[in-house]
């Protein structure tokens, strides 16, 4: 069965330690803007969202990608790119509404998760358990859909 | 360079130019970053003597070379000036973005000096540096501030800013980044606030490189398995947070009650992390690479107290409290908010409403001095109110607004302030526990536990348990805590990395972040240099061994209820050898071989 | 059923894919007028910059798809349901997908079929100029200033080439671009080295290369590449019944008049989701959804096309480009954020996006394209919309009006 | 004798806040939690080793001092003492 990347916002403590994992992992580097995974944080209400690739079934960027760059990658559950056949036209940028491709304009590339290849680091190195990489199943399906329901939660009851 | 960037800037706000200056690798190993390159470059530029909020001074904003990186909990800059409430050589530690930040945008410290003609803030995006009118801005509380900044430059940009207790010059004003996190002490925030600086923006794309990435992976896997496996990294900080300490002090006998008159708190039970985690918690949080969490996401429903925000943590919560005779944790945690919002120092202003209230119990002052309010140990509205008013600036917040010292001094009872050097100490009586009274007495910022927190072994028992009601040996532990807390401030790992972690281990990971072989040694010697740097500074600035002293009411009078009833801190047992085995003569001044051999 | 698709573009080749998904019992037949398998046709100033290489230029054809190249369909015969190739094939139909794309309009002018006169229509132009850049680099005049020309500007100018604009109108991108985004675009591509002739046009071209303009100035070039924009390939619909306005007229599931009969893609007109009205929005994405549109609703699966967005993404010359809607207009409410190297303009009616230019860096490209589309009320963050990095997670939470 | 046991942070979940309890004289500390152990086995897992010893970091308190200081596990109750149970905290 397939794995699927979980994210807990509820139990996010806002550390970043994911998106610091991310980028040293894919570039060597501590560069948290060309992170794969995002972590959006509201101080007042004491929350944290962390945002990736959702790896959509049908995904909008692999429908308009012109080389085939970007593809279904149905051993591993994901949307890949590859970089040899990328031209960096950005079509899939823009297909995203989640914004969650993103072109790097100097190193011309996609930055998109992969899932570090089937263990990804955000996982490894979150130390709140507020990222899971998990076995595909209804239930984990209807927890992600969860997520959504919890967020709205968290700001209708500020104030 | 790894780990560090090796470059920093120096803007002089009186004529608005700006700087980019390079780090040289000698230097940067000498002090590391943060806590000790910024005192270094206090000791070079600026003349000890100066008035902390004039033109003169300066302030620093220092990172370290492990911030940035994923090293735990590896998030802390220092702001580093001559501090106003006590004169002395400050440095106030904060996590959170902001250091990162920093480096990411290019830099590894910013000098500021002068003073702005008008409220300007600063706007950093990797090379862009722009000194901004903030006219608009100016008396907006923290919170306000940190939301129209980023609005005007970047959502996800950090922003450190003073509130409007910096403006006033209060003499313990904060610099407050990401909202909830304190640049705490000895009140930068004013100094900040008398350059006529509102703000400082960040928001970098750059990184922060290391030789390894993989060496450096497994030097930070190690490193948070050994903190993981210890108290810190278990679940009592991050279900509890900070205030899980309140109980363990209590049932010690250490707690500091009602100004120090005593040493335990009946009722210490209800301003604990177990009722904060059951009443007000919403969630934890951390800093930036944080894997300890103890930061605390909480909520006040009561209708007189009510707010949200963060907070409070231990000390907060003992100044707010026990230290005021106070269990209304509602208050206590209205207080804080209070304080984070207008970047007020917590534990200095909580001993000096609790001073406030001794004098006031005792006849000193009335409600003619008050502006009609009674302060009695234990009003928890009359608390809150002293928080406001001075936030606000009004009537007798002006008088707390210069600390307990000022405050009680103007009345003619100095020794009614609980501080060393001026400065408020903080939840740990020393007469409970011998050895941080020598740490609060020598503190190069006067009283403070986060520059020699002997509390862990004194209290918590890590990493060995410490009788705490013994002087012998406590000379020799003051020295080690203390350096090896200077080391690691300078380097930007959070303090509580040390429950978990020991020299050898810091050692290790900054090597790994800056492929330099630091050892053990260099790193302890790096943390003796620092300190005795500090203590040159405060030398020069006319503190001498006179300042190394408790209040006598904790040599005097001991403690009247409780487990330590009786007892009285003995600094006289401990305070000679303290000098000796620092290298320093009987007047507390460092000798020549020391300095030589420090490379000072 | 028999599907038969006219093209293997965009729009073709998701259909035939989408078919093969849908209904599997069907025939599906694609034919293909080039000579080569299929290709993505915006990745062309791509190959010629040599940011790709040609192995990887192929599409693959879905599988179980009857695929024949070469055959350029000359005649549809809607009574007998047949479609007739210049290769003298007749093939039947149930259900026909015309989506024969566009054609790059090549201006009838003295020398204009000179060899070193080029447009970029199809493989074969790229590796005719790839030949003459090998020999010389030399100096290109481009006429037009759209997205196609600049991009192979770009390429040229990569390559080595000088570079010489020629374009009609006051600006580069006319139908893009306001004025002010415009200037900063010409002054970036200035600094590279490029000239640009506006107000101008080419008139005439000698053997040797010598570029007349409408002025009377002359250039030499050793390349002309005309990029004055793309005209729907209709032209073998004439006198078929189905009916052509600027391009192919169909309804919302991508119907032609003819029962039985769809179009979609650069040949067809839709509805302009902000303007309201019908116009050939020749785009990539918008091809590829029409293609799925069609083949649903040929397959009897009911699907409707909302509209399409015009948008474009482009970086030339080391500047990144990306617009949508009416970004170009200057009401009713406009915002605008510029400084050194960058331009940002929203374009609001009563808090909801009617378009936007970013000129500069920008990210979540896609977010504010969707937000755009669904045309939400963005009254309360417009300012944090401008400055082109708002994150999903912040829209999310302001969209709960929170 | 009368002894007070309290118990603080993550222990709390497993004996409540305080208890009174009544025991034989001449008895030590850890003969007391042995029979606590006994009653409350997670406590018993949180504070022990499989193999009986104390695990690191607990401090056990009798009357505000650590028993490091005392006599340990063989440290004698008297009538009114009060323990107290902490886990590995830390912070400051």
């Amino acid at each position: 069965m397939s794995k699927m990347l979980m994210i807990y916002p509820d139990r996010c403590t806002g550390c970043q330690n994911c998106t610091l994992a991310c980028s040293v992992f894919h570039d060597g580097e501590f560069r948290p803007h060309t992170s794969r995974i995002q972590v959006t944080t509201w101080e007042s209400e004491g929350f944290s969202m962390p945002t990736t690739c959702q790896q959509c079934e049908d995904a909008p960027c692999v429908a308009v990608c012109p080389t085939g760059a970007m593809h279904d990658d149905l051993t591993m559950n994901r949307v890949a790119w590859d970089e040899v056949k990328c031209i960096g036209c950005r079509m899939c940028t823009l297909a995203c509404p989640f914004g969650a491709v993103v072109f790097e304009t100097g190193r011309r590339r996609i930055i998109k998760c992969d899932l570090c290849d089937g263990k990804p680091e955000c996982v490894t190195f979150c130390p709140a358990k507020a990222l899971d990489y998990v076995e595909e199943t209804d239930s984990a399906r209807d927890r992600k859909k969860a997520v959504a329901v919890e967020f709205k939660k968290t700001f209708e009851e500020v104030k | 360079m790894y780990g560090w960037i090796g470059r920093y800037l120096r803007i002089d706000l009186g004529s608005g130019t700006v700087r980019k200056e390079v780090i040289t690798p000698d230097l940067a190993r000498k002090y590391l970053g943060g806590r000790g390159l910024g005192t270094h470059f206090m000791m070079t530029e600026v003349d000890p003597k100066v008035d902390p909020l004039s033109p003169q001074n300066k302030l620093i904003f220092a990172a370290g070379p492990l911030c940035g990186t994923n090293a735990p909990s590896a998030s802390h800059y220092d702001v580093i000036s001559k501090g106003p409430l006590n004169g002395t050589i400050a440095a106030s530690s904060s996590g959170g973005l902001f250091g990162p930040m920093l480096k990411y945008a290019g830099y590894d410290m910013i000098i500021l000096e002068g003073k702005s003609a008008k409220p300007v803030y600063l706007w950093i995006c990797d090379d862009v540096v722009e000194i901004r009118d903030a006219a608009e801005i100016w008396g907006k509380t923290v919170p306000e501030t940190t939301e129209a900044i980023r609005s005007a430059t970047d959502e996800e940009a950090s922003v450190a800013c003073i509130g409007p207790a910096g403006e006033r010059l209060v003499l313990f004003a904060n610099v407050m980044n990401e909202c909830g996190r304190a640049a705490g002490r000895s009140g930068v925030g004013a100094v900040m606030g008398s350059k006529n600086l509102k703000a400082i923006a960040v928001r970098g794309t750059g990184a922060v490189r290391v030789p390894d990435p993989k060496a450096f992976r497994e030097a930070v896997v190690k490193a948070s398995a050994k903190i993981k496996a210890n108290s810190v990294g278990g679940k009592g900080l991050k279900n509890y947070g900070t205030d899980v300490l309140v109980n363990i002090l209590n049932e010690l006998g250490g707690l500091p009650t009602r100004n120090f008159l005593d040493g335990y708190f009946p009722t210490a039970d209800k301003v604990g992390g177990e009722s904060l985690a059951k009443q007000l918690l919403i969630r934890p949080r951390g800093c930036y690479a944080c894997i300890i969490s103890c930061g605390r996401a909480t909520k006040v429903t009561n209708p007189k107290f009510a707010g949200q925000g963060e907070g409070p943590e231990y000390e907060t919560a003992w100044a707010f409290g026990p230290d005021c005779g106070i269990d209304d944790l509602d208050a206590v945690t209205k207080a804080n908010y209070i304080c984070n919002d207008y970047g007020m120092d917590t534990i200095t202003m909580g001993s000096s409403v609790a001073c406030a209230m001794n004098l006031f119990e005792n006849g000193v002052i009335t409600t003619k001095d008050t502006d009609g309010i009674a302060l009695n140990f234990g009003d928890a509205e009359a608390m809150v109110e002293l928080v406001r008013k001075t936030a606000e600036g009004e009537g007798f917040g002006k008088k707390l607004a210069l600390g307990s010292y000022r405050m009680a001094e103007s009345y003619g009872h100095p020794e009614y302030s609980m501080t060393c050097k001026k400065q408020e100490m903080p939840a740990y009586d020393p007469r409970a526990i011998q050895g941080i009274g020598l740490n609060f007495a020598t503190g190069n910022r006067g009283g403070c536990h986060v520059r020699g927190y002997t509390i862990s072994p004194e209290v918590l028992g890590q990493p060995v348990k410490l009788d705490p009601r013994v002087t012998e040996g406590k000379p020799a532990l003051d020295i080690t805590f203390q350096d090896l807390t200077a080391a690691l401030d300078s380097s930007g790992m959070c303090l509580f990395t040390t429950f978990g972690l020991g020299a050898e281990d810091l050692a290790e990971l900054l090597s790994a972040a800056t492929g330099l072989n630091i050892t053990t040694e260099e790193f302890m010697k790096i943390g003796a240099r620092i300190w005795n740097l500090e203590r040159l500074f405060n030398l020069k600035a006319g503190l001498s061994a006179l300042d190394d002293k408790l209040p006598e009411r904790l040599t005097k009078e001991p403690i009247l209820t409780g487990p330590s009833k009786g007892l009285v801190n003995r600094i006289d047992e401990m305070l000679p050898e303290y000098y000796k085995l620092r290298g320093w003569d009987s007047a507390g001044i460092p000798t020549k071989n020391t300095l030589a051999d420090l490379g000072l | 059923m028999k599907h038969v698709i006219i093209g293997a573009g965009p729009a073709g080749l998701n259909a035939a894919a989408t078919l093969r998904q849908v209904d599997s019992g069907g025939v599906v037949t694609l034919l293909s007028g080039e000579a080569t398998p299929p290709y993505a046709k915006m990745v062309l100033p791509y190959l010629l910059a040599g940011l790709m290489e040609e192995k990887n230029l192929y599409l693959p054809v879905p599988e179980g798809v009857n695929f024949r190249i070469g055959s350029k369909v000359t005649r549809i015969n809607i009574k007998r349901q047949t479609i007739e190739t210049d290769k003298g094939e007749t093939v039947e139909y149930d259900k026909l997908l015309i989506a024969t794309g566009g054609v790059p309009e090549r201006p009838d002018i003295p020398g204009s079929d000179y060899p070193f006169v080029l447009t970029i229509r199809d493989l074969p132009d790229v590796q005719r100029i790839q030949k003459l850049v090998k020999r010389k680099k030399g100096h290109a005049v481009i006429a037009g200033a759209g997205p196609v020309s600049m991009e192979t500007g770009d390429a040229l100018h990569r390559l080595g080439m000088k570079i010489t604009l020629v374009v009609t109108s006051n600006r580069l991108f006319s139908t893009m671009l306001d004025i002010e985004a415009a200037a900063v675009v010409e002054d970036h591509l200035r600094r590279q080295g490029v000239d640009i002739l506006k107000g101008e046009d080419i008139v005439r071209i000698g053997s040797r290369g010598k570029v007349t303009l409408k002025s009377g100035a002359a250039l030499n070039s050793n390349l002309v590449i005309f990029g004055k924009g793309v005209n729907p390939c209709v032209a073998f619909l004439a006198d078929s019944g189905i009916a052509i306005r600027r391009g192919i007229a169909v309804n919302d599931r991508m119907e032609t008049n003819i029962s039985g009969i769809f179009a979609a893609g650069d040949a067809v007109e839709t509805k302009d989701l902000i303007v309201g009205d019908q116009r050939v929005n020749a785009l990539w994405p918008a091809a590829v959804e029409q293609g799925r549109i069609a083949a649903l609703n040929m397959a009897g699966i009911e699907a409707y096309y909302e509209g399409s967005l015009s948008r474009n993404i482009l970086r030339v010359f080391g500047l990144s480009i990306f617009v949508a809607g009416q970004g170009r207009a200057d009401g009713p409410e406009v915002k605008v954020s510029s400084g050194s190297g960058f331009y940002h303009k929203m374009v609001l009616d009563r808090g909801v996006l009617n378009g936007f230019i970013f000129i500069g860096e920008v990210r979540h490209e896609g977010l504010y394209r969707d937000i755009l589309q669904r045309q939400t009320d963005v009254g309360s963050f417009a300012d944090s919309l401008l400055k082109g990095t708002f994150a999903y997670p912040r829209f999310q939470r302001r969209a709960m009006r929170i | 004798m009368k002894i007070t046991v309290r118990a603080f942070a993550d222990y709390r979940e497993f004996i409540g806040k305080e208890m009174e309890l009544i025991v034989p004289e001449e008895k030590t500390i850890g003969e007391l939690l042995a029979e606590l152990g006994d009653r409350y086995p997670k406590l018993r897992s949180e504070m022990f080793t499989p193999t009986g010893e104390l695990k690191d970091f607990i401090n056990i308190f009798i009357n505000g001092r650590n028993i490091a200081f005392l006599k340990d596990m063989a440290t004698p109750l008297t009538d009114g003492d009060i323990i107290a149970l902490f886990p590995p905290v830390a912070g400051g």
